[in-house]
């Protein structure tokens, strides 16, 4: 597979269709890889694939410093997949400025990341050129993707508070979390403006609290579940537990799933006059 | 109202914030007033051009600034005035609300309703069941503990529940 | 001074500093995560770990602090100063590099005029370390002029000399005190030569040779290849013992309010951004120059110190895998070019 | 120990507005004793605070010479500017300084001195300038060119009428082009233009250049082809600072801390600083 991929990520490379290909390189540690930029055909040697690609590359579609290479080639997974489905809803990319290169994958991370429990895109859904065998993407029911929020939920509000005033005091408000997430792409996050201050940037109680509801609330609808916040916390606040709660929410009252379907509505933009209202006096 | 009259002492007063949309929901309260009628006076109203503009943010600042409880109020399902907005606020609060129940916040201190500009009575019942929510839960201490930076505990910066009002 | 304290005498050496009034902060198994936290009870303590994730940095520069207080009536403004900041505490079990930087800090808090927070905070904490009996492949303390038994920076060093027993020498007066003040937990020094079990921690680079090169390279097209994974966050400056750029605002309500003094990292795009919108650090490159270049050279030139200890936290928790040691290496090769 | 961090609480005693969004204080101290004890030279920058706004940089543009209070001129551009320009005569705001190096006004007696500024930069010129007007019979001919978008945009209207009815100050100002009305008598042109037109000699006499780095840019060429030595041409510049003590880290150009060794720079240690500006 890491054969077909350079041999890929090389042809592209010297046929001119794309200037860069963004993919996986080894790490410090064999326990890790790294995000690599390849712009010559003669370093596509530097690409690897193992179980230890949990990046989510579309992230580097929002950053300058890398939109500056050129047109990309991404090797992406299933999941990351979703991303760019995402990505082209919201007119952030247009689908002739991205190469995909899709992989399928049976999981990564070891142990095995939570969301390659309930995997349900072991085939990329959009893609340009796949690399691996084609998998059968089989649906998991719906209790089963959420199941890891079943504990939390269980919690009496009490707890649940403490719990997480416990996560979020740890918070040191570097925004790795925003900053690694595909879809945070706006150029001044709500915490960099201060007129107001609506959030603040203080990394106290108050501050984390706001922060990072705020953070998780803003990807309410969007958030393709790739965990890339909750991997890269280095205080290692859980994250994608906000994000997921956000994401059953989503799917219960509107029936959507974000990146599964270009044709879908953005569920934070549309509305159906019959949507929930029970709470509502 | 009887019920003020009946107020025991050293009663707890819960401040709610109510952010009120322009043409319903706030007519609905004015309504209420030109009409004499009474309800508990514990309601600070935010008026709003509508629902859809409600950031989730400014209900965050409430809390942050003193709040005990939160009230969200605007026209009836096809009733906004800029036609869709309550259902886009609807659909937000759809996320917002159970989020903040995961963290631990109780969903009766945010209330959501719909009260029309001639519903001034549906006003006073709605505003008298959240101050009574409220009341029972009482203060939302745990939120303003956030409040405090630092070893010192006496005067945190928005230790600004003396000033909502 | 010399002693030896066994393991089995931890619980009445942290029994021992709560009676004197000490706070005790030492390492704290939470989850994935090791951390200096406050401590009440021995048994509390991990001590398998290779580092804390957390620097020791916080206890002297935390993330957030009050730097004034003050109301504000009609347009009368009263002030206050925040008290109570410096607490009388013991740092137990913290690595050498780690305290190794609170003597490179010390500089840039008593330079010219003295920071009060650092300094007084300084003043409450003894720092009693453990020498590092193990390393990871992200340690680089050796090649940055220390050692994994440094005791710069400690008061009271400790040194594991058998698999309950460690070696014991104060390095300060205020550790010399402690020890004094806590005579009874601690043994006589061993007789002989003690077998010291410290991590033999491998040099991967030649530090004489970055200034040089760092002072003819500042346009070279290394800082902007190496750095086109970074995602500009500030996870590294902020784990970083000896990163010290902060932030002031003020945080408020109508009638009073906080100056805050908070943490804040270079590698951030608004750090430098003039309310212009003209940003003299542009690009995530020019960034990156910026965080090398102030440890390992301005740092040195105004402070006679690198601004680095060696503890490879940054590489640790860098969401791209940005290594540090790995671009210190990079320069070494081009440096021999 | 002292916290370095407390400001002066400073009164504001008179305002005037200089164009459009910006605003010059007059600001004496709340607690005498204080501005007693206080002293700066020209040159020297502060942190002024909003409580509950924060705190901005920005020069002393008051000389010296006038006793017994400090002036600041900002433009409306961030939070805490736009919360200075909501306070009135009488408030209170807080002010940390003098912070920085000074302009050598000393070394610079017996010459002939040539102040350039554009825009909103004649401010920390402008305490130069009266100091050494106040000073004025220790050098020979004085010499302001400025310059600014319109003639709207010219801050400090009634000085530069001042400047004008002197004979010992020779003053040119310019608008760019676009900028003038009819009535306008002054020069239409970019400043270093008009500088390369006003052709000052350069024997014997200082430059003192403060603008928008594009002005400056281009400026410092002109004086070069003007003859003007590097050590001879000054400059003070401005970066995003929070400390202004050589603490917060963020104000460095290579080496140099600008809030400590600046901010007052010649020419020639410009040019040997790198291109981080």
């Amino acid at each position: 597979m890491i054969e077909e991929l350079r041999k890929k990520a090389e042809e592209l490379l010297k046929n001119g269709t794309v200037k860069v290909v963004f993919g996986y390189g080894e790490g410090s540690v064999p326990e890790r890889t790294r995000p690599v930029f390849i712009t010559k055909p003669e370093d596509v040697n530097k690409l690897t694939w193992n179980k230890y690609c949990v990046y989510n590359l579309t992230t580097y579609l929002k950053r300058q410093e890398t939109r500056k290479l050129g047109k990309p080639a991404l090797i992406l997974k299933g999941c990351d997949a979703r991303t760019i489905i995402v990505l082209l809803k919201e007119c952030q990319i247009k689908r002739e400025d991205v190469y995909i290169i899709g992989v399928t994958c049976d999981g990564v991370g070891d142990p095995l990341a939570e969301k390659c429990k309930a995997c349900d895109v072991h085939t990329p859904l959009i893609y340009d050129d796949l690399v691996g065998e084609k998998r059968e993407n089989k649906e998991v029911p719906f209790e089963e993707r959420y199941a890891e929020l079943d504990e939390y939920e269980k919690l009496e509000e009490k707890d649940k508070w403490e719990f997480w005033q416990k996560q979020f005091e740890k918070c040191i408000k570097c925004y790795a979390c925003s900053n690694i997430c595909p879809l945070c792409f706006c150029d001044r996050c709500i915490v960099e403006k201060n007129q107001p201050q609506w959030i603040d940037p203080s990394a106290h109680p108050r501050g984390n609290l706001s922060w990072n509801v705020t953070r998780a609330y803003h990807l309410a609808g969007r958030c393709i579940n790739c965990e890339e916040c909750q991997r890269v916390c280095p205080v290692d606040i859980p994250l994608n537990l906000l994000n997921k709660k956000l994401a059953k929410e989503a799917e219960k009252s509107f029936d959507y799933r974000p990146g599964y379907n270009i044709d879908d509505e953005l569920a934070m933009s549309t509305y159906k006059e019959d949507d929930d209202e029970d709470f509502f006096k | 109202m009887s019920k003020a009259e009946a107020k025991p002492e050293n009663q707890f007063e819960p401040k709610i914030i109510a952010f009120l949309c322009n043409w319903c929901t706030y007519a609905g309260a004015d309504l209420a007033g030109t009409g004499r009628k009474e309800y508990q006076a514990n309601v600070r109203i935010i008026k709003l051009p509508c629902t859809g503009g409600i950031d989730p943010l400014f209900l965050i600042k409430a809390f942050e600034r003193g709040a005990d409880g939160i009230l969200v109020s605007g026209c009836h399902p096809g009733d906004c005035h800029y036609n869709s907005g309550n259902y886009h606020a609807r659909r937000r609060w759809n996320v917002f609300r159970p989020l903040l129940e995961f963290c631990g916040i109780n969903p009766d201190r945010i209330q959501f309703s719909w009260i029309s500009a001639a519903e001034g009575g549906k006003w006073v019942e709605t505003i008298n069941g959240i101050v009574d929510a409220v009341r029972e839960l009482g203060p939302f201490e745990s939120y303003q503990k956030l409040n405090t930076i630092g070893p010192e505990t006496s005067g945190g910066a928005a230790d600004a529940s003396s000033e909502t009002g | 001074m010399e002693k030896t304290l066994n393991k089995n005498n931890f619980d009445s050496f942290i029994t021992g500093l709560k009676k004197q009034g000490y706070k005790t902060i030492a390492p704290k198994k939470d989850n994935k995560l090791v951390t200096l936290d406050e401590i009440q009870d021995a048994n509390e303590i991990s001590l398998d770990h290779v580092i804390t994730n957390n620097s020791i940095k916080e206890y002297f520069l935390p993330k957030t602090e009050k730097i004034l207080s003050y109301t504000i009536e009609k347009n009368k403004v009263e002030m206050k100063e925040p008290e109570g900041f410096a607490v009388k505490s013991v740092i137990f079990g913290s690595r050498p590099c780690d305290a190794f930087s609170l003597p490179v800090m010390d500089k840039v808090f008593n330079w010219d005029c003295v920071d009060k927070f650092w300094v007084e905070r300084r003043e409450a904490v003894t720092i009693v370390t453990i020498s590092c009996d193990k390393f990871d492949s992200y340690c680089f303390c050796t090649s940055v002029g220390l050692a994994p038994d440094a005791k710069q920076g400690s008061d009271v060093l400790l040194t594991k000399i058998s698999n309950d027993e460690y070696l014991v020498e104060t390095v300060t007066e205020k550790g010399e005190n402690l020890v004094k003040e806590l005579e009874s937990v601690f043994s006589d020094p061993p007789s002989g030569t003690p077998d010291r079990q410290v991590a033999t921690v491998e040099k991967k680079f030649d530090i004489g040779k970055i200034k040089p090169w760092l002072d003819d390279n500042f346009e070279h097209d290394v800082w902007d290849e190496f750095s086109h994974k970074c995602i500009g966050c500030g996870a590294c400056t902020f784990v970083c013992p000896t990163c010290h750029c902060f932030d002031i605002v003020d945080e408020c309500s109508m009638t009073k309010g906080d100056r805050v003094k908070n943490w804040d990292g270079c590698q951030f795009k608004m750090f430098t951004m003039h309310t212009s919108g003209h940003n003299p650090r542009n690009t995530q490159g020019m960034r990156w120059r910026q965080r090398i270049m102030h440890k390992f050279k301005y740092y040195v030139e105004k402070f006679d110190s690198t601004l680095c200890v060696g503890c490879g936290r940054c590489s640790r928790v860098c969401p791209a895998d940005m290594n540090i040691s790995e671009m210190l290496e990079i320069i070494e090769t081009e440096a021999g070019k | 120990m002292d916290n370095i961090y407390r400001p002066y609480l400073m009164t504001i005693s008179d305002m005037i507005d200089e164009a459009p969004g910006v605003r010059t204080f007059r600001l004496n101290f709340s607690d005498e004793e204080e501005g007693n004890k206080f002293q700066y030279q020209t040159g020297q920058f502060g942190l002024y605070s909003v409580f509950g706004a924060g705190e901005s940089t920005f020069c002393i543009a008051s000389s010296p010479t006038r006793e017994g209070y400090i002036e600041c001129t900002f433009r409306e551009a961030g939070r805490v500017t736009k919360a200075l320009r909501e306070l009135n005569i009488g408030d209170t705001l807080g002010f940390r300084g003098p912070y920085g190096n000074v302009f050598p006004i000393e070394k610079w007696e017996g010459k002939n001195l040539v102040f350039i500024a554009g825009g909103i930069a004649l401010p920390p010129l402008r305490s130069v300038i009266w100091n050494c007007l106040d000073l004025r019979d220790k050098y020979k001919d004085v010499t302001i060119i400025y310059g600014a978008k319109t003639i709207d945009d010219l801050v400090y209207k009634n000085e530069l009428k001042e400047w004008d009815a002197r004979d010992d100050v020779n003053l040119v100002t310019t608008v760019d082009p676009g900028g003038e009305t009819p009535e306008w008598t002054g020069k239409v042109g970019f400043v270093p233009t008009v500088v390369e037109e006003a052709a000052p000699d350069c024997k014997d006499t200082i430059a003192i250049v403060c603008g928008p780095p594009i002005m400056i840019k281009f400026t410092l060429p002109v004086l070069e082809k003007l003859g003007f030595k590097h050590d001879k041409v000054y400059t003070t510049l401005e970066n995003r600072m929070k400390c202004g003590l050589g603490k917060c880290g963020r104000c460095n150009i290579g080496c140099t801390y600008v809030c400590k060794e600046g901010p007052v720079f010649t020419a020639e240690e410009i040019s040997k600083m790198p291109d981080e500006f």
